[in-house]
């Protein structure tokens, strides 16, 4: 439990959230903004990229939680041969909820976290293009996962939970055969998470494009924020093909539509190909973002910069390309011809290049490097290996022939886990232990870090491993239970107790988080700098944790790795030396006078909207009419809303605040004297540093 | 520092709105949301097409319940929308306010002007046997021109808005780009009814 | 950490890894012989995939030890000894500790882009030969062929001893595929309700049935045994209880068994057990249950000793061999023919065993003597089978519950269904 | 530590290239008033097709000629009405893309369930 003791810069605090008065009421009633910095509804009402992305990267580790558990159900059923743990009712209903926890509640928003915390950061803006939009993403994912995880629970347990499994096949998934709630959830669900994303993506690749400091051109972006920008472009494609593909399931299902009733003449394949059009570019769409964190953590701790930059980034192009080519191989025995059956297989197996290419990139960053194995360099490292098993297995179900054996069975289960457990999950976590002190201004313990890497990964493998082999000795997917005498018991009962060593490394990543923040306050709160791991990217360049207004000034770039070049120069004889001393580069976050988009109240209350909406269709139309109702009240209230509060400290809005326009020139959006004499700095607990606003 | 408000330095570059790329913002959004819609108008409009002809030989086909004269009609109403929508928008770019109500107004009016003829469409075959569950062609007839039409409802809705902004004397020249944005998706929903209208209703079935 | 302790970490990590992968391979080679394995194929079909898949396996062992390989050795090689903790003057790093900052070489990238690709060209090539291969195996139009109907959750076979799958089949079996050695025999696979897939892993691959659509498949045993299966697209409720079994006969056996799957029933004497198991049987079973020569789609208002006369999956020929089945049923109403349920090894989706002791035993006909009726398990079913294998009865999918047949009834039940060899 | 040369900035990268986008010249009303003739035209000369139908062309050249009119429609709406003629290149890359991308993925499904 190391905590850099530094000298001691503030007084104890209580890490309760301060209810002091953070929003002042104003006499323009909904139509002013919001105000103020701390206390828990400003974390409503933020419109702050940095304090978004630490709100889903919070739910993301909620719904960690929710799906692990499920997991950790479904290896209990799995444990021993006619497991009666749950029936085969509720065990399709928690495979199918841990499936899509896992995918769209998990991963997907621990990677939106980064990409909202980082993405601006990481090109030298003060925020996304569209503040206000961003929270609303981030309140429309929140929506959408309560909705589908609420499933769980209305109606009795596991009643009304989708069951359909996380791809749910028509006509499985019709009326007729699955007629509880549970698909509605799935669809409606689905359908709210796709919104978020969308938006989301939209946002965040006008900002790449536009926010861009001078001088940050394509190449000269970290390789994090090409992948986090090649995964919002998959996201802005792939996302209105389930949008096609839920919707025509709902009207199936709402209004008797025919588009998977085959006694109509429907053809089910029509959903696979739709689905999956969407689900491969999906899978790349959780990897990326891991690849992004992986290539910012090697370079850092093997103090070398990234070998072969852009073909790096190439390659991550590429592979967002050739992921539109290959969707039909989760379709190889579902009777799509032989044709397709070779062209896609071949189309697949090429994939492994591009991915090649990172895999031994990485491995060329760390040759003759000074390699520290730190958490973050651990799990980093971790990717490298374990993503490797995952994407052989996914090259060996590329053999069409052999898939025909292997599709859904326990070898798929094994490759799906390893390229997302090993690639996604093991790459994102890395990312938290490393943007920790970023974010919030101390580092998570190094011993517990290392010690819940090692019982993870273990844990892992042996969760994992074995899936291979039960795969190939033919136990089959999506099954509730298994024959004595079919050979399935020893493995399974390793995997279980393989995912319990897993529950324990999860668990003690949350302890650590518990007990390095306890041991960060007691010391005082030390100040861990801008700049702890000694990194590249512009986001070390401001304080930890990052001000409100990210950095004190434009900053012009001149390289790839600017903040490096910064710090290092070379001597005569071209030895690397130090040029000067972080302090003297970093921003200290001082500049108080940076003028901020105002929170709104607007973001949450669509969100709120959405959820009305999403329960209306799935229970009572009218409710769902009521909430469209709401729902466009509340957009008129977003666009009528006035720029920003008149009684806002601070002048000049540094950016666009919104997407319709409505801000520019509104006639008394420049506010006069600040009313309350608060910038956002001057509200802190802690005027010294600064932490405190962000931590609480 | 001290507890005490910090001083108000003014930042030194003001407030200008400059972007990487010299583009806006919003009107980069909305071609990078046009884009997306591309994926998802084509999503239904594949579906129409692999679905059309599985019904049975008895069963309301297009051929059963398609008025061409009257779907151009209200084809070319459409069309000729977007020509005053651009209208609207070089109005109000040239700062005449008077003419890019009237734009706006006319817009509007030739969108409602179709949304109306796809109602009365959607009764008239109604009445002839075509219900969205009657068969395949019949569900995926009208959630393609379901989609279309809910989209055109959302820009009339929106250049309605626009209206009332510019009556109150919220909508000066400094806003062309919103009119202009705006525009952007209508030309939009009227080029993928080029396409619905071509495939759907002019293809021999 | 110290470094003693780190050391520790590091050998036991090392440890870990090493056991796991030696228990793989371990597994793979010694544990081969499950009953559902894919790696010891018995099929034409099977093996020839295996034939293609074990080289590359083997391609994937060996670049997997080579990236393992290179992580461990850079690991061991660079690592930076000492703290890690990180009190350089500046932060992490002391500022002296500088390797050559290269970053790139063009030359490298190109080899790792070309040798992959080039590596996986000519895998390509093989899998594409392999892969129209096996597509060619049609088997003749005269040969047997059987169309495979899966359905919640169970699966039928209606055997074409013509090949001809366009006219009533000549015979109608559940669960058990039996088949004759070294033939390749071609399924036309279908679904009454949702997807499901036909998996037998020692003799070929798996195919889908889907609704609406008929896939073609061969399988094909060269040696005699009883194979299981397991059917592997999630369809609902007791996917998992959905299995399969196919029984490769020698031939002359395998004709054996075929005339007298083609004999039909007879009805048991009156008065004794079997005679009022039949009783209850044709109330309380035979609405769903065709027992050929006994009941069929008579008890639907058909004639009475009919042969299943429905065989198509939708259509004007709902339903399948109970008869004709209300489009609202559309997911129901067909139960497994039960005429020659004693010849089967397994019931219910080959869930259960129909015999105790039975093993593997071979010849399929002599299964009844070799073991004794699994007499419990066939009760246990009868009186609630949904107990037993979850199913969705008031939706008509699976077997109802019958509960209220006393003890007496069942035994009487399970004589008469003992009759039916 | 002796004398520090910073490290050159990298000049392989030319700074970023900045659309210049006060400068597109906004078209006059005539010119759309002549896209919408011939908008008008091509509608017409589509209906006309259906109906020549009933005379019996081949239902290939048909197709083929409609979806010529159609591409020309659509493209004539997008570069004028859209302005993309005379807009930044980004945005035509954007949404063409996402056009290609469209059309690319959903024929190959098309014809997977036709033809493979
Ligand atoms: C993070 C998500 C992720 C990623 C990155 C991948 C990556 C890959 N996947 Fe995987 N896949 C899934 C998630 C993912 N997959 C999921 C969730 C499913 C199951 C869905 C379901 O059914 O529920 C699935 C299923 C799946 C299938 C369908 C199996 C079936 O159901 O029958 C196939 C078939 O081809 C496949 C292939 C591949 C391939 C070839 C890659 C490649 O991208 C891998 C490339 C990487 C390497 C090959 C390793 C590194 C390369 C080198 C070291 C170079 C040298 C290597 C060679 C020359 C071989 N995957
Ligand atoms: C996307 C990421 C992802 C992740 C991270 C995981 C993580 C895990 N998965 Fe995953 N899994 C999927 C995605 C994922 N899975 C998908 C897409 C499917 C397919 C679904 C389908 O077929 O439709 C699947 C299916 C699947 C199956 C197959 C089910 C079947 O086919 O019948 C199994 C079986 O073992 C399994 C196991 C596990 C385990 C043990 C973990 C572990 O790694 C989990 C570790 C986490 C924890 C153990 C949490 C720790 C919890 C605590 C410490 C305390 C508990 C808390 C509370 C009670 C509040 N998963
Ligand atoms: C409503 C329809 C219905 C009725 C009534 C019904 N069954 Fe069934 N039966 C089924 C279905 C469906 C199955 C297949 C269930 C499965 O495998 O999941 C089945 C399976 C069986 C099997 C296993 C057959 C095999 O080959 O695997 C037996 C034996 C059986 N039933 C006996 C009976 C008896 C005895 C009765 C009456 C006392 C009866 N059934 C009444 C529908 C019915
Ligand atoms: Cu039938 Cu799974
Ligand atoms: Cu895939």
């Amino acid at each position: 439990m190391t905590v850099t003791d530094r000298t001691i810069t503030a007084p104890e605090e209580t890490l309760a959230l301060p209810a002091g008065p953070a929003i002042a009421h104003r006499p323009l009633g909904i139509f002013t903004r919001p105000q103020g910095s701390e206390g828990w509804r400003s974390w409503l009402f933020t419109v702050d990229h940095k304090r978004i992305g630490i709100m889903y990267g919070a739910a993301a580790l909620f719904f960690f939680l929710v799906g692990g558990a499920e997991a950790l159900f479904i290896r209990l059923q799995l444990a021993t041969p006619n497991g009666s743990v749950i029936g085969a009712g509720t065990y399709n209903g928690v495979f199918t909820m841990h499936g899509v926890t896992m995918v769209f509640l998990v991963i997907m928003p621990m990677a939106a976290a980064f990409a909202n915390y980082l993405l601006p950061l990481q090109v030298g803006a003060r925020d996304v293009a569209f503040p206000r939009l961003n929270a609303f993403s981030f309140w429309c994912f929140l929506a959408g996962g309560l909705l589908l995880t609420s499933s769980i629970l209305v109606g009795g347990w596991f009643q009304n939970a989708p069951d359909g499994g996380w791809f749910a096949y028509a006509p499985n998934t019709g009326l007729l055969f699955s007629p509880s709630k549970g698909i509605d959830f799935y669809a409606v669900g689905l359908q709210i998470l796709g919104i978020a994303s969308l938006v989301s993506a939209i946002n965040l690749i006008v900002t790449v494009l536009n926010m861009r400091t001078p001088g940050m051109s394509f190449f000269r972006m970290p390789v994090l924020t090409w992948m986090l920008l090649i995964t919002q472009f998959l996201l802005l494609f792939a996302l209105p093909v389930i949008t096609v593909a839920l919707f025509l399931l709902m009207f199936d299902r709402l209004w008797d539509a025919n588009f998977f009733n085959v006694e109509a003449g429907a053809d089910p394949l029509l959903w696979q190909h739709l689905f999956w059009i969407f689900g491969h570019p999906e899978v790349y769409i959780l990897i990326l973002p891991a690849f992004g964190i992986v290539s910012e953590i090697i370079p850092t701790f093997s103090r070398k910069p990234l070998f072969g930059y852009h073909f790096m980034v190439a390659s991550g192009i590429a592979i967002g390309f050739m992921g539109w080519g290959v969707w039909a191989h989760h379709m190889f025995t579902s009777g799509v011809g032989p044709l397709s059956v070779a062209a896609f297989s071949v189309s697949t197996m090429f994939i492994a290049v591009p991915t090649g290419v990172k895999i031994l990139n990485w491995l060329a960053t760390m040759y003759r490097g000074r390699l520290r194995f730190t958490t973050p360099m651990l799990y980093a490292v971790g990717v490298v290996s374990m993503f490797t098993i995952g994407g052989l297995s996914g090259v060996t179900h590329a053999i069409a022939p052999s898939d025909t054996q292997q599709t859904d069975t326990y070898y798929i289960v094994a490759h799906f886990h390893y390229v997302i457990f090993g690639g996604a999950l093991l790459g994102l976590f890395g990312g938290f232990y490393y943007w920790w002190p970023k974010a919030f201004g101390y580092k998570l313990s190094e011993a517990w870090g290392k010690a819940s890497f090692w019982v993870m990964l273990i844990g892992f493998n042996f969760t994992f491993g074995p899936m291979h082999i039960l795969g190939l000795q033919g136990m089959s997917r999506r099954i509730a239970t298994y024959r004595a005498d079919e050979g399935f018991a020893l493995w399974n009962m390793v995997a279980t107790i393989g995912a319990f060593v897993i529950a324990v490394g999860v668990a003690m990543f949350f302890w650590n988080v518990y007990v390095s923040t306890r041991n960060w306050r007691r010391a005082g709160r030390p100040d861990v700098g801008p700049d702890p791991w000694d990194a590249r990217g512009l986001e070390w360049m401001t304080a930890s944790p990052v001000p409100e207004h990210n950095f004190d000034e434009d900053i012009q770039v001149d390289r790839l790795d600017h903040f490096w070049h910064r710090k290092y120069g070379k001597d005569e004889s071209g030895r690397v030396v130090r040029a000067a001393p972080t302090s003297e580069i970093a921003h200290d976050g001082s500049n108080t006078n940076v003028h901020l988009p105002s929170p709104s109240y607007w973001p949450i209350v669509l969100g709120g909207g959405i959820l009305l909406v999403g329960y209306g269709i799935i229970y009572n139309l009218w409710l769902a009419a009521a909430g469209l109702v709401f729902l466009i009240g509340a957009i008129y209230g977003w666009i009528l809303e006035p720029a920003d509060d008149p009684d806002a400290a601070g002048h000049h809005d540094d950016h666009h605040d919104d997407d319709d326009g409505d801000d520019h020139g509104d006639p008394d959006g420049n506010g006069g004297p600040s009313g309350n004499g608060e910038s956002a700095s001057a509200e802190t607990e802690e005027p010294e540093t600064e932490e405190a606003a962000t931590v609480g | 520092m001290t507890a005490e408000a910090p001083a108000h330095t003014p930042e030194h570059h003001d407030g200008e709105h400059h972007t990487s790329t010299g583009l806006s913002n919003e009107k980069l959004a909305m071609w990078v949301f046009l884009g997306s819609e591309c994926l998802l108008f084509g999503g239904l409009i594949s579906t129409y097409m692999f679905n059309k002809g599985r019904i049975g030989p008895d069963d309301v086909g297009p051929n059963d319940v398609f008025d061409i004269p009257f779907t151009s009609v209200s084809s070319f109403v459409l069309l000729m929308s977007s020509l005053t929508m651009v209208f609207a928008v070089s109005s109000i770019a040239r700062g005449d306010l008077r003419g890019n109500r009237i734009w706006l107004t006319t817009t509007a009016a030739l969108g409602a002007t179709f949304v109306a003829g796809q109602v009365y469409e959607f009764t008239a075959f109604y009445s002839e046997g075509l219900g969205f569950t009657t068969n395949l062609f019949g569900s995926a007839f009208y959630a393609l021109t379901g989609f279309h039409g809910a989209h055109v409802t959302i820009g009339i809705v929106m250049l309605m808005s626009l209206l009332v902004m510019s009556m109150r004397g919220n909508l000066g020249p400094e806003r062309a780009e919103t009119v202009e944005i705006i525009g952007l998706y209508w030309h939009f929903v009227d080029i993928v009814w080029i396409v619905i209208f071509t495939i759907v209703y002019l293809f021999p079935q | 950490m110290s470094g003693r302790a780190r050391g520790l970490v590091w050998l036991s990590s090392l440890l870990v890894i090493a056991g796991t992968i030696a228990l793989i391979v371990v597994a793979i080679v010694v544990d081969k012989d499950h009953p559902l394995s894919t790696l010891s194929p018995v099929g034409r079909q099977g093996r020839d995939i295996a034939e293609l898949i074990n080289p590359i396996f083997i391609v994937a062992g060996v670049v997997f030890f080579l990236v393992q390989g290179a992580v461990l050795a850079l690991w061991w090689r660079y690592r930076v000894a000492g703290s890690e903790t990180g009190d350089g003057e500046y932060g992490y790093y002391d500022d002296d500790e500088f390797p050559d900052q290269t970053h790139g070489n063009n030359r490298l990238e190109i080899a790792w882009t070309i040798v992959p690709t080039v590596l996986l060209a000519v895998i390509s090539v093989f899998t594409l030969v392999a892969l129209f291969a096996l597509d060619d195996v049609k088997a003749s139009d005269e040969d047997i062929t059987v169309t495979v109907i899966g359905q919640q959750w169970w699966w039928e076979y209606q055997y074409h001893l013509d090949g001809d799958t366009d006219t009533p089949p000549d015979f109608v079996t559940a669960n058990e595929l039996v088949i004759p050695v070294g033939v390749d025999v071609a399924l036309d696979i279908k679904s009454r309700d949702v997807i499901h897939s036909f998996w037998i892993p020692k003799l070929n691959g798996k195919r889908d049935a889907v609704p609406g659509r008929s896939h073609d498949w061969v399988i094909q045993s060269e040696e005699p045994g009883r194979f299981r299966g397991q059917c592997t697209e999630f369809c609902g409720l007791s996917h998992g209880y959905m299995k399969m079994v196919a029984v490769a006969l020698p031939t002359a056996e395998f004709h054996q068994w075929k005339n007298n799957q083609m004999t039909p029933a007879e009805a048991p004497a009156e008065g004794t057990p079997e005679g009022e198991g039949w009783a209850t049987f044709s109330q309380q079973c035979a609405s769903c249950h065709v027992v050929n020569g006994l009941t069929s789609a008579a008890n639907r208002g058909g004639a009475a000793d009919s042969p299943p006369d429905d065989w198509d999956i939708y259509g004007e020929h709902n339903g399948g061999s109970a008869g004709p089945v209300l489009t609202t049923e559309l997911v129901a109403g067909a139960a497994p023919n039960l005429t020659h349920l004693m010849t089967r090894g397994t019931f219910a989706g080959s869930a259960f065993d129909l015999y105790l002791n039975a093993g593997d035993h071979i010849p399929y006909l002599d299964l009844a003597e070799a073991g004794t009726l699994n007499r419990g398990e066939l009760e246990a079913w009868i009186s609630n089978a949904p107990e037993r294998k979850p199913a969705d009865a008031d939706d008509l999918r699976g077997m109802p519950a019958r509960t209220g047949l006393s003890p007496t009834d069942i035994d009487n039940v399970v004589a008469f269904l003992s009759t039916l060899d | 530590m002796a004398t520090v040369t910073p490290d050159s900035p990298d000049t392989a990268h030319s700074p970023e290239e900045h659309a210049s986008a006060g400068g597109h010249a906004h078209p006059s009303n005539w010119l759309y008033v002549k896209v919408a003739i011939y908008l008008a035209l091509l509608t017409a000369f589509e209906v006309f097709t259906y109906f020549e139908t009933v005379h019996g062309w081949g239902d290939t050249a048909i197709i083929i000629m409609l979806v010529i009119m159609m591409l020309l429609k659509f493209f004539l709406v997008v570069a004028f009405f859209m302005h993309l003629k005379f807009d930044s290149p980004i945005f035509w890359r954007l949404f063409v893309f996402g056009l290609i991308l469209a059309m690319a993925v959903y024929m190959v499904m098309l014809t997977a369930f036709r033809f493979w």
